[in-house]
């Protein structure tokens, strides 16, 4: 397989973003990391965020009369409007959480358990074949609770939703619809809009789970018109122990509190308490602030990057990477998808996926092999795992390379 | 590299191509399923148990090669062994895989080929893999005779 | 007000330690932090640790195959056991939360509501008077929904738990008793041992809050035989977005699921999901992996401190700021415990606790004022808000005069 | 050290300790309350509206040195004024005390002795103690003439 003609972006444009990442440079040649949609590396931008704040003084938010306090709730509101513009959302419709599945837990446990508990006729909740666990059982404990129904719009052979069923199904009674901005497993990247005007068309709010899609392309919620997104930092570049969920306004204000305790109360008293308005309402506590901090950090990193550089890169890429993987004979890529973005999970007629990953990772590396999270889908597709490998825009093509490299590997001890 | 043709040795390569013992027994009185639901490896191990002493047994299941290749040697491995002889031999299967990687030391005689697996002690994360059907076994051998699952 | 006598550690000791802490020498003299109870300055031994894993690479734990997941992972359960030994419990006793609020959540979510849901005749919460609102709301809003009082014993005038009352309140119909082992108020430390003691002789399971003890003195849950006990990592010199459930393995047994999602679940299907173990059962999603990290390394960091040492000049230190402030004839302590962590609440004749926080400020002294999250105690000592100081061992005379000083100008201005 | 005397200026601190129309007024057709509950500052504002002109007002509660101030001030200058008058007293008002620091500039006029509140604007964490009362004059005056507390 020959790069010529595939790497647009020059090399050393590539060899620079790298430089930013000090876990690369650590690892130097010996590690090609390409399990990015399980977490992200983190720039140096990042790392340096997080220990300066310590380094320079913190202190808790929200309550201190001092300066340092005041700089600190500064700083931590600050990057709550970093987040709104990344979005194109306001800042009181910023929501921070652990990550993704958190804020998947607060829809369902702020927005969904009530709506279940009045009698609506409305008691499904609509998602599609292709989920994370993490936007499959949050929705199942709730139903279990208070009765309803997981309905589940099939995908294609092509790991595409069939946009009829989700259509159809979405007159079936349903209180909330989700589905992922892009598939963990797959690479495909979900018709975001059209699916949130379908659901909409029925009354039907949508949550759209972004943590595949913000590595990799712009997400605007006024254009997709959601009524919930949410992504993770630490798939984005950021701190662990941080993520986002953006929530409409009008949506936010109704929704009675998640956790409780300190900075989302407006007054306790044994007698009953009275609850603070969104979004402190729905964050109870200390906060992962110096998390928060990286995540804007990322942000200003990513936004400093030339966006169509990296566009060109990963496209490249993953063209590249998809044609490898494609003429393998003895590899079975998991969906083709119209859309995508580089994360490509496939099996090996020749090894069990566990097999495949500790040869790739005796040669450097480094890809995921399991259910990734999301058994449904892999029990749709007929396999009980797979091996994944996943792209960042800092990976080169001598990393892709490798994989291939360590693909023929398999072939010689398993062929 | 070296490593990696440690573990995976020619021995469990052909055991995993060509699993022995594999399918249902029918004289089975006991038997057990194991599951690594985090990788997908599935085993279930039948057992034909007669007094102390097992007479038959075999597996089923999908895995990986390590997996697959561990129950077909055990199931070779504890034919007519009593359940004493077996705790025993899965111990010191255990102590193999599990053993620190820098102190290798010899391998007690009665693992007699099990002795291949000593190159999983380099891959920590895999360890699980080897001795699923063995947990599963063992799960089984401690069974009532009426056959139920464990997980 | 004379320091001799008082200063027992060797100033060369303290400020060895003050030159682990890089926030307190970015500030220099400028700065006297005397906001501990609120959040701690972090070492740099913690700062580095965090930083150097992101550095080194990290990887998303518990699923993958390579090397990297497996030290990551490693590292993180590697972790929890240092959070085990802290406390004197077992690895799968201890579940990663964001702070103390989470581990309260988690408890009223999977362990209270449960027990209410059953039809027991034991329906009400047992707190105390003087409890933050972590460990006040997250009861109110179970026992509105499901039915079931919040019975509150009060304290005393010196600001301590009136044990006859424990003791009464406890024959009450009680599902579960919470108390902080210290109050982040008063200061107070509760005879937790005799708490837990009269509970259980009545059956009651008890949850103790120790945000504000484990920064001060070494806990042992095995001695205090307590069912449930938190903490917030960034309170004892770790990162936010780090905190500690311990719970008694046999009650983590039977607790169902809390936040749902991927890592806590044993299998998926559409028709109904099955869960792992704990503690993985109580930790959905990606945890805050660097945080967890950064936790172990405050506890190491602080294991190896000359234990006795830190005693000694945390008792001295408070000995010194309580003389000093009783000394004054304008202010009023709240509480006055027999025996104390050094938080000290105040009010003034003079001015308004903001007022003070702000002049205070002014001279560089940082302090907070304000209800500190305890509207209920500070409703029962009258007072609509209070200036609170809080040490740490790092903190000096100098500091604590630098206090006095700030309070003189405050008779200055408003005398 | 000098930001904190343009903060606790004379004439603010003689506010403080002797407020200026303070307690219920019998005449008040118009109520409503402020709080600031992080702080635990409250306050009361009694509003006696005459079609649209302000013909008595006064203030309760328990705050600190500035929102007493800053309330018993607010009472003396807003009385006679009408609702458009007052809306612009309050909008020069938040200017001077929410500026840039570092571009001090002109007080309005008409803002007349509210002027020494102008040292607030180095305390951006005060500001809500300054403005609490005028938010509260605020709530009264689009009251319906039946009081209600706002929060
Ligand atoms: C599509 C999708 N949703 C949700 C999640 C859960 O994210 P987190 O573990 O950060 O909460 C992931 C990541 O594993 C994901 O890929
Ligand atoms: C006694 C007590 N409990 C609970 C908390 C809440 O801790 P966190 O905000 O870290 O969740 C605090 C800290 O404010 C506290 O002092």
């Amino acid at each position: 397989m020959s790069q010529a003609g595939t790497a647009t972006v020059g090399t050393s444009l590539v060899q620079r973003w790298r430089a930013d990442f000090p876990a690369l440079g650590f690892h130097g040649s010996s590690l090609a990391y390409l399990d990015n949609a399980a977490t992200a590396q983190k720039p140096a931008a990042v790392i340096d965020a997080v220990a300066a704040h310590d380094r320079q003084g913190t202190a808790n938010i929200h309550r201190g009369v001092y300066r340092l306090a005041a700089e600190t709730t500064a700083a931590y509101e600050a990057a709550r409007g970093r987040v709104a513009s990344f979005l194109g959302a306001k800042a009181e419709e910023i929501v921070f959480t652990r990550g993704t599945t958190e804020a998947i837990n607060l829809v369902a446990a702020s927005f969904l358990r009530p709506r279940l508990a009045g009698a609506r006729l409305e008691r499904n909740v609509l998602i599609t074949e292709m989920e994370h666990h993490a936007n499959i059982v949050p929705w199942q404990l709730v139903l279990e609770e208070l009765g309803g129904r997981l309905l589940v719009a099939p995908i294609d052979d092509r790991g595409e939703v069939v946009l009829e069923e989700w259509q159809r199904l979405l007159r079936e009674g349903v209180a909330l619809a989700a589905f992922s901005h892009a598939s963990n497993v797959m690479g495909t990247v979900n018709p975001a809009e059209k699916m949130v005007e379908l659901a909409h068309a029925q009354g039907v709010p949508v949550l759209v789970d972004g943590a595949q899609a913000v590595p990799h392309f712009a997400v605007d919620v006024r254009r997709l018109c959601c009524d919930f997104y949410c992504f993770s930092g630490h798939k984005l570049f950021a701190p662990t122990g941080v993520g986002v969920l953006y929530a409409r306004r009008e949506l936010l204000a109704e929704m009675p509190p998640y956790q409780a305790g300190g900075n989302m109360i407006a007054s306790v008293s044994f007698a009953g308490s009275t609850f603070a308005e969104p979004p402190a309402r729905f964050e109870a506590g200390t906060p992962n602030i110096s998390g928060v901090l990286g995540l804007a950090a990322a942000l200003d990193y990513l936004a400093e990057l030339d966006g169509a550089a990296v566009a060109e890169q990963e496209a490249a890429l993953c063209r590249y990477a998809l044609a490898g993987l494609e003429a393998e004979p003895e590899l079975s890529l998991l969906g083709s998808p119209g859309r995508r973005v580089p994360v490509f999970s496939f099996t090996s007629s020749l090894a069990h996926p566990h097999d495949v990953a500790t040869v790739l990772d005796s040669v450097g590396v480094a890809v995921r092999a399991g259910h990734h999270c999301a058994q449904p889908l892999l029990e749709r597709l007929g396999v009980p795992a797979a091996v994944r490998a996943s792209l960042a825009f800092y990976n080169t093509f001598d990393e892709v390379d490798r994989l291939f490299a360590g693909l023929a590997r398999v072939r010689e001890i398993f062929g | 590299m070296s490593e990696l043709r440690e573990l995976y040795q020619e021995i469990i390569l052909d055991h995993t191509k060509r699993p022995r013992n594999f399918g249902p027994l029918a004289s089975a009185n006991r038997r057990a399923r194991g599951a690594n639901p985090l990788c997908g490896d599935r085993v279930e191990v039948f057992l034909d148990l007669e007094g102390d002493v097992v007479k038959g047994v075999s597996f089923e299941g999908a895995g990986c090669a390590l997996s697959t290749a561990s129950a077909s040697m055990m199931t070779e491995m504890v034919q007519g062994k009593s359940r004493a002889e077996i705790e025993h031999l899965f111990e010191a299967f255990h102590e193999l895989v599990t053993g620190d990687p820098s102190r290798p030391g010899e391998a007690p005689p009665e693992l007699g080929k099990l002795e291949v697996f000593s190159g999983v002690r380099e891959f920590p994360v895999r360890v699980k893999c080897a001795t699923l059907p063995w947990h599963t076994l063992k799960a089984a051998l401690h069974q009532a005779a009426t056959p139920v699952s464990t997980e």
